[in-house]
């Protein structure tokens, strides 16, 4: 739906999950967001990658479930990175300290 | 927009609301001539206090209200209050920030970042906790406005 | 957006507010999912409510407020009532609506429309006058919300 | 400035100007909005034309400009006239009862 905050796109490739975050993540849609990604966090087999490139806004709590995510894959031993990375979201990434967490392991 | 005036918004203490003050942020921000990017600053901060007041101040059976005002202290100085009306922040002054920087994964968590991004993107911060909080933010305008 | 809550945005009655009333109500009629047209009539009713108060409710050496309250009385139905404080309205009831459908060149004035636009606009229009006015303005939306 | 929230762009053509508005006309610009047309309106012996292409908002205060323009212009005997007015402006304009008024004759 072109009105919602929060969209998500999905795209199955060999061995990796790509998932396309537009629109804003913040409190509103954090059970959302979180709904859609666990099925796929629970896939140790596949690579996961966020694709931040339409995200317009994040803000602690959208971090947070980033964090999540991390450490459920880390605990998974499965990969899970994020890439195309907007500038202002890249500031609060590096600021917050999560950055080194969300580079996809490169050889994956 | 010169200092001229207080703008005023009540809304009721739930996560759905957060984006409407974004919003109206983000009209005074523009009018006052901020940059894009000291404007997505102050998004952030403003939307963690509110995050805040919807989460910690009130009881989730019986929500209240945050009342935010944004007070045009110079043409490039603006100061948003965040005020909620429910339980105080307890030792506030004790409380240090921290981030994710120099912790191992198994040590990192999420939460708890909220008041860091208020001081990372603000000039300054002041919290005062009586009935309630108040988180009070400035930011004041690098870019130069061309006239 | 459920009914489920008051929005209210206090503003100093100056012209160069008006537009922060009008961002604000997009962002309350857009999560309610009005249609863009729909909210382009209530960007105009609400606008012409406001210019009324910063024109005709106060001294121009003693300017008041201007105080927005948007709610969402159904899932499809807001009420915008904008309130002054200032010299009241005199004989509403009396008043009636102009425009310039059949006049002549010579005939036509600038002036005299906001009123009119208002119920053109809105699905109902109630003007209270006692210390200042409220118009209180209501819109149904139309459109369906595709789910 | 990009910044402003009304702009204007004048073209001088044979016999014509074309004024480009772009923005929002309401209260707030209204002044300025006079002070840019005063001097052209009073020029009789050109044809004068308002583009309204990138005009996103107007109210009663704009189509009041709009209507002492024309009074102006029609005391002068001067043509006067809109072009490519928006759908959601074309509507406020059929409502107020304006529209005839803003036809800038054909011949001219
Ligand atoms: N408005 C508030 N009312 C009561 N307590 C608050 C408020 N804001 C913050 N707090 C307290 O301060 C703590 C730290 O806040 P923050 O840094 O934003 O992280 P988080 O909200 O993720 O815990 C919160 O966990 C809460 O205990
Ligand atoms: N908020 C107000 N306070 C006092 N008088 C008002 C207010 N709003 C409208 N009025 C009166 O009603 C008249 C008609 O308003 P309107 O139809 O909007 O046209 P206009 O503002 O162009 O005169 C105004 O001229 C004014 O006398």
């Amino acid at each position: 739906m072109q009105n919602e905050k929060l969209t998500f796109q999905t795209e199955n490739l060999d061995g990796l999950t790509v998932v396309r975050i537009a629109g804003e993540l913040d409190l509103e849609v954090a059970s959302q967001m979180r709904s859609v990604m666990e099925p796929l966090v629970e896939l140790s087999d596949r690579k996961l990658v966020l694709n931040l490139r339409d995200l317009k806004y994040i803000d602690s709590t959208g971090i947070g479930i980033l964090i999540s995510i991390v450490k459920a894959r880390h605990s998974r031993n499965a990969p899970f990175g994020v890439e195309e990375v907007p500038l202002t979201i890249q500031k609060l990434f590096d600021m917050t300290g999560i950055t080194p967490f969300l580079a996809a392991s490169p050889n994956a | 927009m010169r200092n001229d005036g207080t703008v005023t918004l009540t809304v009721p203490a739930k996560a759905e609301f957060v984006d409407i003050i974004r919003l109206t942020l983000y009209g005074i921000a523009a009018k006052m001539k901020f940059s894009f990017e000291e404007i997505e600053d102050m998004k952030v901060a403003v939307s963690e206090a509110c995050n805040n007041a919807v989460l910690h101040a009130y009881d989730h059976s019986q929500p209240g209200q945050i009342e935010v005002s944004f007070t045009i202290m110079n043409e490039d100085r603006l100061q948003i209050a965040v005020s909620d009306y429910g339980v105080s922040f307890e030792q506030v002054s004790d409380r240090t920030t921290s981030t994710l920087h120099g912790k191992s994964i198994d040590e990192i968590q999420s939460g708890g970042l909220g008041l860091y991004l208020m001081q990372a993107l603000m000039d300054e911060v002041e919290i005062r906790s009586n009935q309630g909080t108040s988180v009070i933010l400035t930011k004041r305008r690098l870019a130069q406005e061309t006239v």
